[in-house]
């Protein structure tokens, strides 16, 4: 028991400190693709570090949810890792949809209490990023739900047609989740195309530094999620961490390729692209029915 | 004629006693409320509305505890006549009387449904009392049994607030005082769910998997339209009684789906629906009260229910922004309190089922989840909405900038419902083997297992992480990472006259849903501009709205039509004498000629 | 014979009245036709020789054929107004319509009653026809005096349906019915003149501010 | 003794009546003399129902029986009311300015003449009689619609007599018919009732059928049946208040009673499933009329007027279920109706006193403005509509079980349906006038003591009866119901 508990802290620290190397993966990647040199792939540590050294301004309107916000959010990544990590693959029983499910719970804590932070300093920015990112959340979570329940459902074999069609949901769901485009842009500071960004733009040093961090880490949960989808057995197989590790990988390079070759949607197209990806899901449910 | 007097007054079963809890639990902090929101009143207002109250809480006791049709029926009335009665409290306003009459006359025709159901069932149990009722179930004719379960689902379902029946809930829980919608939307309509399980779990067995199915689609519809209902209503206490559909919807998932696996035979996943129902219904009950309770706070400090003016007052009325918050972290089902873990339940039963069947049933089952999740995710947006435009940020008008805190007896009342929200929550592994139980006695089955473990631990891990990250990360804020803190305008683009005025309003943060579901909603909005020149606008107005499609196209049509016809009813008399006297010789000539038929 | 003279001449008088334009024809017809009422009687009395029947026929006379026809024209005379009947239907149209009415309560008395074909059924079939007509005046005139003269006539006729069908009623029966009729009269003596007081014309066709 | 007791009160009352000028002793002396009647009445089914009553007594004149006694009781209740009520209420009209001293007067005089007419029916021996005394009633009624001697009241008044004497004429027709047959096939040659229904079992079926719908549609008429309805809601909104409540609670029912008589005649040769299919085509347009009028109503009293033909329809429905119990929830829908809408009546009256018209939309608050008399409204308004703890509540439920018992389930179904919209409309109109706030110009308004009273008195029934009906009461409904099967 105990032993159990260590190995998962053990592997939550290891992956939430290796969580922000992916997106430097992912960013270099995207640069080098533009024929750009770029930031080194450890650039997110740097800024973490930068702003953790910083002193913060706090909005004179903000109150206590301003501050308490990035502190739930960073421990509901965390927590939200540790679920993951609990929902055992190979056999994906229906528990571990449960865990999973109950991970997608906790993720929203942290989106509550950042989209009232959004709110709470009184400027139409933060508000108005409140208001989408919790209208594209709400529009991915029945997405991912159905998701995980086929993906579960198929009961750990690699390459179901019920499995793949469910990977290719989510992981439509996890650009959205993830802020990248087409849904969102990470990298622009464009106030009306922005969405993640403008809800955490009253930020500054060490609050902004736990915020970036959670959303490392929130990315790294989405993509342990995605491997698991993908290849369900790599999590058995020997050498797993190194192929698990590698799956990651791929995941952030396609996601960073995906970025580059896509323009990002208006708002309200972000519903379509979504609506679409429920109907992949719903595909992947009738096939799983279907016992494919 | 009086023959039909039951033996059988009172009956105590599980199910019995877990309502009774249910409203000894909302209506005791309810009541402990209304001390502090009546003190200003005069005595003998305060007297004839705790009379009331009270009256209508013994008639919620008494139709739970009714071992028979006929009193369930006469304190059936009674409730929604004293919760009539209570909404008519405030009696001088038109709205309110309006509300009243509407509620009246829906359930009305509710109790229209039942009373038919409940005399075809007489007829044929030969008794009012349930265990005849039981008895006389089994031997009924299919068509029958049906019947009776269309008049007795339309009837509870009036009562409940499901879609598309929900027509009064968002007119008469907003207008009676916010301790009396914190029990009409807290018990009443819980008690319509009572009756749900009562009569279609327990006593018209055997129930075909239809009547499930059809309660489950009525849940999914219930609670997507609630959900979106609230979205778009920034009424604080009519967005409320939005949730309290909302939340019957997905009472109403567990129902249906447990009676949909007890017909096929899945005991297990069935218990856990059930469980999952229960466990929401009370959860519901709790959260859905103190944020009734937290809306008539605010209410009594503002004199507001629109939540455009409001704003700020997280500041001035911390307490209750506290109690609003949990309130609302309870019912956008966040870990790890309440709403979370019977929603999470609920999806587990979906699943479970879903694993358990094949074909058709399984896409039901996982896009009854997906509707779930879809309403979880919207109801944490709405919450997002209310909390943040109510409490946060800059106060939006005077009445909100002025502000106080309420008094003791209020925050009592808040309090003792807010810790249960929590304890709900984390404290699972203690209550959910509880409603397990009693989920098992009412579907009569006794030795199913149904493992609870995750749900009694997961809460808890949830907490400790949660809490544990979040004091590590404080204490290292605190003691270890000493940097410098700066309170500083918001950041305004070198606008430099930031205000209330240029906030994100609950219109404006709504509109992306507005726009999405636009094909039901239909919005349409007129803006008109104030001019002084052709290039200077003094005024700009924008108002928008969307319309409400079932009253627009059901009910209105509908009252349309019944008024007309009256209308020309009416002109069958038009003052003649000569017609009159006509009428009458018609009558006669035509009784004598069709005096064969009779 | 004589009593087939007698009902001839009821019938002729109540077609009469439907034809009549004016009020005080109208009750002067009702005179005519009260007079017939009153020899049937005196028929019947003088067949049967019974004191209660002659008491009965006395009866007629003063109420019907002397009171009542009195009153009315009092009534006319006092509140002076147009004597036009104002017919609704006009007076060949009516009599049509009081023809069908004969029909039809030649089917009533043989079809719906069962009614054996006699001279009973025959004067039963009369004073039903009668009873139509009166009814038909009180819809088809719009005078106030036109209603009451209406229902004069189908009381009239219910007395004639009595005693041919049933031999008449119980004598004290009889009694308190030209009791009520009288009270009725004075009654209505008395509202007529309060509508003319008020509206200044007695038409109730105008009366129509009640409705709904 | 009692009975000639109570048929007394009102003719004594009235002859002192017309010697008593003052109006306050007058009206006094009156609620005294119907409280003596009262104590009579309950004394009177005391020894009915201990069978120390002579059905004939009197020289022939009087027949009592369960039927009569109930009725007889019903009327005394609801004219004991009345006559409490008025003493405040005439009293108010003078200090109004809406009638003269001298009239007042009169206006006793009436009351106890009409009361004295709607005694003596359910009492008479003899049908031809009951016949006479329900016309009686029209006409001193008459001048009671007409008391105001304004227009709408006099066309009222006039469409009353009129309307109610062509209905109650072809009544007569139903009764010589009955006469006919009874003396033709049965050999009886006499209108008393005993000796009619001694020779029931030989009546002619087919002149008995031709003969109740005669009866049915004459004193429909009166009865308030729809589609003879048409002078009800007249006279019953130009009518005093007390005089309404009476002509709605009692009068209505007072025909009923006649009705009844003739279908016990009926039974034994036609059957009763043939009465029964009339009352339910009689009770279903009844409702279906009612309902829509009363959704789109303007006139307060009128409204309650509709919802009298509405519960006239429910009573026809509960005898058209009769065999089922239907009977004895009717009767008692009967009595329930008639307090009920007494008081409901009387509540109309304090508000138009106070408003000054009958125009529903004018009135407003009306419980702020006069505390009691809105509360016993509004209350008045759930015992209507059938809503416990109130007595409708009961009989209405009766009458629907003894519905669905007789497998009339297409006709409950609309009968519910029906319901509803009466419901809907009279809590429309009525929750408007009880609640809101009053207008500005209201003249402050004291209820009187006496009209407290007679609220007190009705309500007393109202929900005594929804909670708890008296064993001897039940006992003689089900002594009814036997005797209207024929049992």
């Amino acid at each position: 028991m105990l032993n159990t508990i260590m190995v998962i802290i053990g592997k939550v620290f290891a992956l939430a400190i290796f969580a922000p190397l992916v997106s430097g993966i992912i960013r270099k990647t995207k640069n080098t693709i533009r024929m750009r040199n770029g930031p080194s792939v450890l650039q997110p540590y740097y800024n973490v570090r930068k702003l953790f050294l910083k002193d913060e301004v706090i909005s004179k309107n903000a109150s206590w949810i301003f501050y308490a916000a990035p502190v739930i959010v960073f421990a509901g990544s965390i927590c939200a890792l540790v679920l993951v990590l609990m929902a055992r693959p190979g056999h994906l029983v229906s528990n571990s949809a449960a865990i999973l499910i109950a991970a997608f719970f906790v993720l929203s804590l942290g989106r509550f209490f950042m989209a009232l932070a959004g709110l709470d300093a009184g400027s139409s920015f933060g508000g108005m990023g409140s208001s989408r990112e919790v209208f594209i959340s709400s529009f991915a979570e029945p997405v991912a739900f159905i998701a995980i329940f086929v993906f579960c459902m198929g009961g750990g074999d690699n390459f179901r047609v019920s499995g793949v069609l469910a990977g290719f949901a989510l992981f439509m769901v996890v650009i959205a989740e993830t802020s990248r485009i087409p849904v969102d842009n990470q990298e622009t500071h464009l106030e009306l195309t922005m969405v993640h960004e403008a809800m955490v733009l009253e930020y500054s040093g060490r609050s902004l530094a736990l915020i970036e961090l959670a959303s490392h880490i929130k990315q790294m949960v989405f993509f342990i999620m995605l491997s698991w989808c993908l290849f369900p057995a790599a999590g058995t197989a020997p050498w797993g961490w190194a192929v698990f590790s590698a799956e990651i990988g791929v995941i952030g390079i396609a996601m960073a390729f995906i970025e580059i070759s896509v323009a990002k949607m208006r708002l309200f197209r972000t519903v379509d692209f979504l609506s679409f990806s429920f109907f992949i899901a719903l595909a992947a449910s009738i096939a799983s029915s279907l016992g494919l | 004629m009086i023959t039909f007097l039951p033996k059988e007054f009172f009956l105590f079963d599980s199910l019995t006693i877990f309502f009774f809890a249910v409203i000894g639990l909302i209506c005791i902090p309810s009541a402990i409320f209304s001390i502090g929101y009546l003190r200003e009143e005069a005595l003998k207002k305060k007297l004839i509305s705790w009379a009331l109250l009270a009256a209508f809480i013994l008639s919620m006791c008494f139709v739970v505890i009714s071992g028979n049709l006929f009193s369930f029926l006469i304190f059936w009335e009674l409730m929604s006549l004293t919760s009539y009665f209570l909404v008519v409290l405030d009696y001088k306003h038109e709205k309110s009387i309006r509300a009243g009459t509407i509620y009246l006359v829906m359930t009305h025709i509710g109790t229209a449904c039942l009373m038919a159901a409940f005399f075809i069932l007489y007829n044929y149990a030969g008794s009012f009392d349930y265990s005849a009722v039981k008895e006389a179930a089994f031997a009924l004719p299919p068509n029958i049994r049906n019947i009776i379960f269309l008049l007795l689902f339309i009837g509870f379902a009036t009562k409940a607030g499901v879609v598309p029946m929900h027509i009064w809930l968002p007119y008469a829980h907003p207008q009676a005082p916010s301790y009396v919608s914190s029990i009409m939307s807290g018990v009443m309509i819980k008690i319509a769910v009572y009756g749900m399980i009562r009569f279609f779990v327990m006593l018209l067995l055997p129930a075909p998997a239809w009547w499930g199915a059809v309660i489950l689609v009525f849940g999914i519809i219930s609670c997507l339209v609630g959900v979106i209902y609230a979205l778009m209503d920034h009424d604080l206490k009519k967005l409320l009684a939005y949730h309290s559909v909302e939340n019957i919807g997905i009472i109403l998932l567990g129902v249906g789906a447990a009676i949909f696996f007890a017909a096929r035979g899945v005991i297990p996943v069935a218990a856990l629906a059930m469980c999952a129902a229960l466990y929401h219904l009370v959860n519901h009950a709790l959260f859905k009260g103190l944020l009734f309770l937290c809306s008539g706070s605010v209410y009594k400090a503002t004199g507001l229910r629109n939540i455009e003016k409001m704003g700020g007052l997280i500041k001035t009325m911390p307490a209750t922004a506290l109690f609003f918050l949990i309130g609302a972290m309870g019912i956008s089902a966040l870990p790890p309190l309440n709403g979370f873990v019977s929603e999470w339940l609920t999806f587990q039963a979906f699943f479970s089922g879903a694993v358990e069947s094949q074909g058709a049933v399984r896409i039901f089952m996982i896009v009854s989840a997906a509707a779930l999740a879809l309403t979880g995710g919207l109801a944490a947006a709405c919450f997002v909405k209310a909390f943040g435009i109510t409490f946060l940020a800059l106060p939006r008008s005077a009445h909100a900038r002025e502000a106080k805190e309420t008094g003791f007896m209020m925050k009592t009342g808040m309090a003792l419902l807010a810790v249960p929200v929590v304890i709900f929550g984390v404290g699972a592994g203690f209550i959910a083997p509880v409603i397990l139980r009693v989920s098992r006695a009412v579907l009569g089955v006794q030795n199913v297992e149904v493992s609870l473990y995750l749900a009694s631990v997961l809460p808890v891990l949830i907490a400790v992480v949660v809490l544990g990250t979040a004091l590590a990360v404080f204490l290292w804020f605190r003691f270890g990472l000493r940097t410098g803190q700066v309170r500083y305008n918001t950041w305004d683009c070198g606008y430099y006259a930031l205000d209330s005025r240029t906030e994100y309003t609950a219109t404006a943060f709504s509109k992306p849903f507005r726009i999405a579901f636009s094909f039901f909603l239909l919005p349409y909005h007129k803006s008109e501009k104030m001019r002084d020149s052709f290039y200077h606008v003094s005024k700009f107005m924008y108002e928008t709205h969307t319309t409400l499609v079932f009253r627009k196209f059901f009910y209105e049509p509908l009252v349309r039509l019944v008024y007309s016809f009256a209308w020309k009813v009416r002109k069958l008399q038009p003052g003649s004498i000569h017609l009159y006297i006509l009428y009458i010789f018609i009558t006669l000539v035509g009784l004598i000629a069709l005096a064969a038929i009779f | 014979m004589t009593l087939n003279i007698i009902l001839i001449g009821f019938l002729a008088a109540t077609f009469l009245m439907v034809i009549a334009k004016r009020i005080t024809a109208l009750v002067r017809t009702f005179r005519i036709q009260s007079i017939f009422l009153f020899l049937y009687t005196l028929y019947m009395g003088l067949c049967q020789q019974h004191l209660e029947l002659f008491v009965v026929c006395g009866l007629v006379f003063i109420l019907k054929v002397v009171v009542i026809p009195l009153v009315l024209l009092r009534i006319m005379r006092r509140i002076n107004v147009e004597e036009d009947l104002g017919l609704l239907i006009n007076p060949q149209l009516s009599l049509v319509i009081a023809l069908i009415f004969a029909y039809l309560s030649y089917l009533f008395a043989h079809n719906a009653m069962g009614l054996p074909y006699s001279q009973a059924s025959a004067a039963f079939i009369a004073s039903m026809t009668v009873v139509c007509i009166g009814f038909f005046l009180m819809v088809g005139r719009m005078k106030a005096l036109g209603q009451v003269i209406g229902l004069l006539v189908m009381e009239n006729a219910i007395f004639l349906a009595a005693s041919v069908i049933a031999g008449g009623m119980p004598f004290f029966v009889e009694i308190a019915l030209f009791f009520d009729i009288f009270v009725f009269i004075v009654i209505v003596e008395v509202f007529v003149y309060k509508v003319n007081r008020l509206f200044t014309h007695i038409d109730t066709s105008k009366m129509q501010s009640l409705k709904g | 003794m009692l009975v000639a007791l109570i048929i007394i009160v009102p003719v004594f009352l009235m002859v002192v009546s017309l010697f008593v000028r003052k109006i306050r002793p007058l009206g006094l002396i009156n609620a005294a003399g119907y409280a003596g009647a009262c104590v009579a009445g309950v004394m009177l089914l005391k020894v009915f129902l201990a069978g120390g009553c002579v059905p004939i007594s009197l020289w022939g004149w009087i027949y009592i029986d369960s039927l009569s006694v109930f009725f007889l009781i019903t009327t005394i209740a609801v004219t004991f009311a009345a006559s409490v009520y008025s003493i405040g209420y005439i009293r108010l009209e003078i200090e109004n300015g809406e009638i003269s001293l001298r009239k007042a007067g009169s206006y006793f005089q009436l009351f106890n003449l009409f009361s004295f007419t709607m005694f003596i029916v359910p009492l008479l021996n003899n049908v031809a009689l009951v016949w006479i005394a329900i016309e009686m009633t029209t006409l001193v009624s008459a001048f009671l619609v007409g008391f105001h001697n304004v227009k709408e009241s006099i066309e009222a008044a006039w469409k009353y007599i009129i309307i109610c004497s062509v209905g109650i004429t072809f009544a007569l027709l139903g009764i010589i018919f009955f006469y006919y047959t009874s003396s033709n096939d049965a050999n009886v040659r006499s209108l008393e009732w005993a000796s009619m229904l001694s020779g029931s079992g030989m009546f002619d079926p087919k002149i008995v059928r031709i003969a109740l719908i005669f009866i049915l549609v004459g004193y429909g008429t009166k009865a308030g049946l729809a589609p003879m309805h048409n002078w009800l809601p007249d006279a019953h909104s130009q009518a005093l208040s007390p005089v309404s409540g009476l002509l709605s609670g009692v009068l209505l029912k007072i025909s009923l009673y006649a009705i009844l008589r003739f279908v016990i005649l009926a039974n034994f040769s036609v059957g009763y499933a043939y009465s029964a299919r009339l009352f339910i085509f009689f009770g279903l347009v009844s409702l279906a009329v009612a309902g829509a009028f009363i959704l789109v109503q303007k006139d307060l009293k009128r409204l309650l007027a509709y919802s009298s033909v509405e519960n006239m329809g429910l009573i026809s429905l509960g005898f058209g279920f009769g065999p089922f119990g239907g009977i004895a929830a009717g009767l008692l829908q009967v009595f329930n109706h008639a307090v009920t809408k007494a008081l409901i009546f009387f509540c109309a009256g304090n508000a138009v006193q106070a408003y000054r018209s009958n125009n529903m939309n004018m009135m407003r608050g009306l419980i702020k403005a006069m505390p009691f008399t809105g509360a016993s409204m509004f209350l008045g308004l759930f015992a209507l509509v059938g809503m416990p703890p109130f007595s409708i509540f009961i009989s209405k439920l009766c009458i629907l079980v003894s519905a669905f018992q007789g497998g009339y389930h297409i006709i409950a179904a609309v009968m519910l349906i029906l319901i509803a919209f009466a419901f809907a409309g009279l809590v429309y109109h009525i929750s408007r006038i009880v609640l809101g706030s009053p207008p500005q110009a209201l003249p402050c308004h004291k209820e009187s003591l006496s009209a407290k009273l007679a609220f007190l008195f009705l309500g007393v029934f109202i929900v005594g009866f929804g909670v708890m009906i008296p064993q001897g009461f039940l006992d003689l409904l089900l002594s009814c119901q036997r005797l209207i099967l024929g049992q």
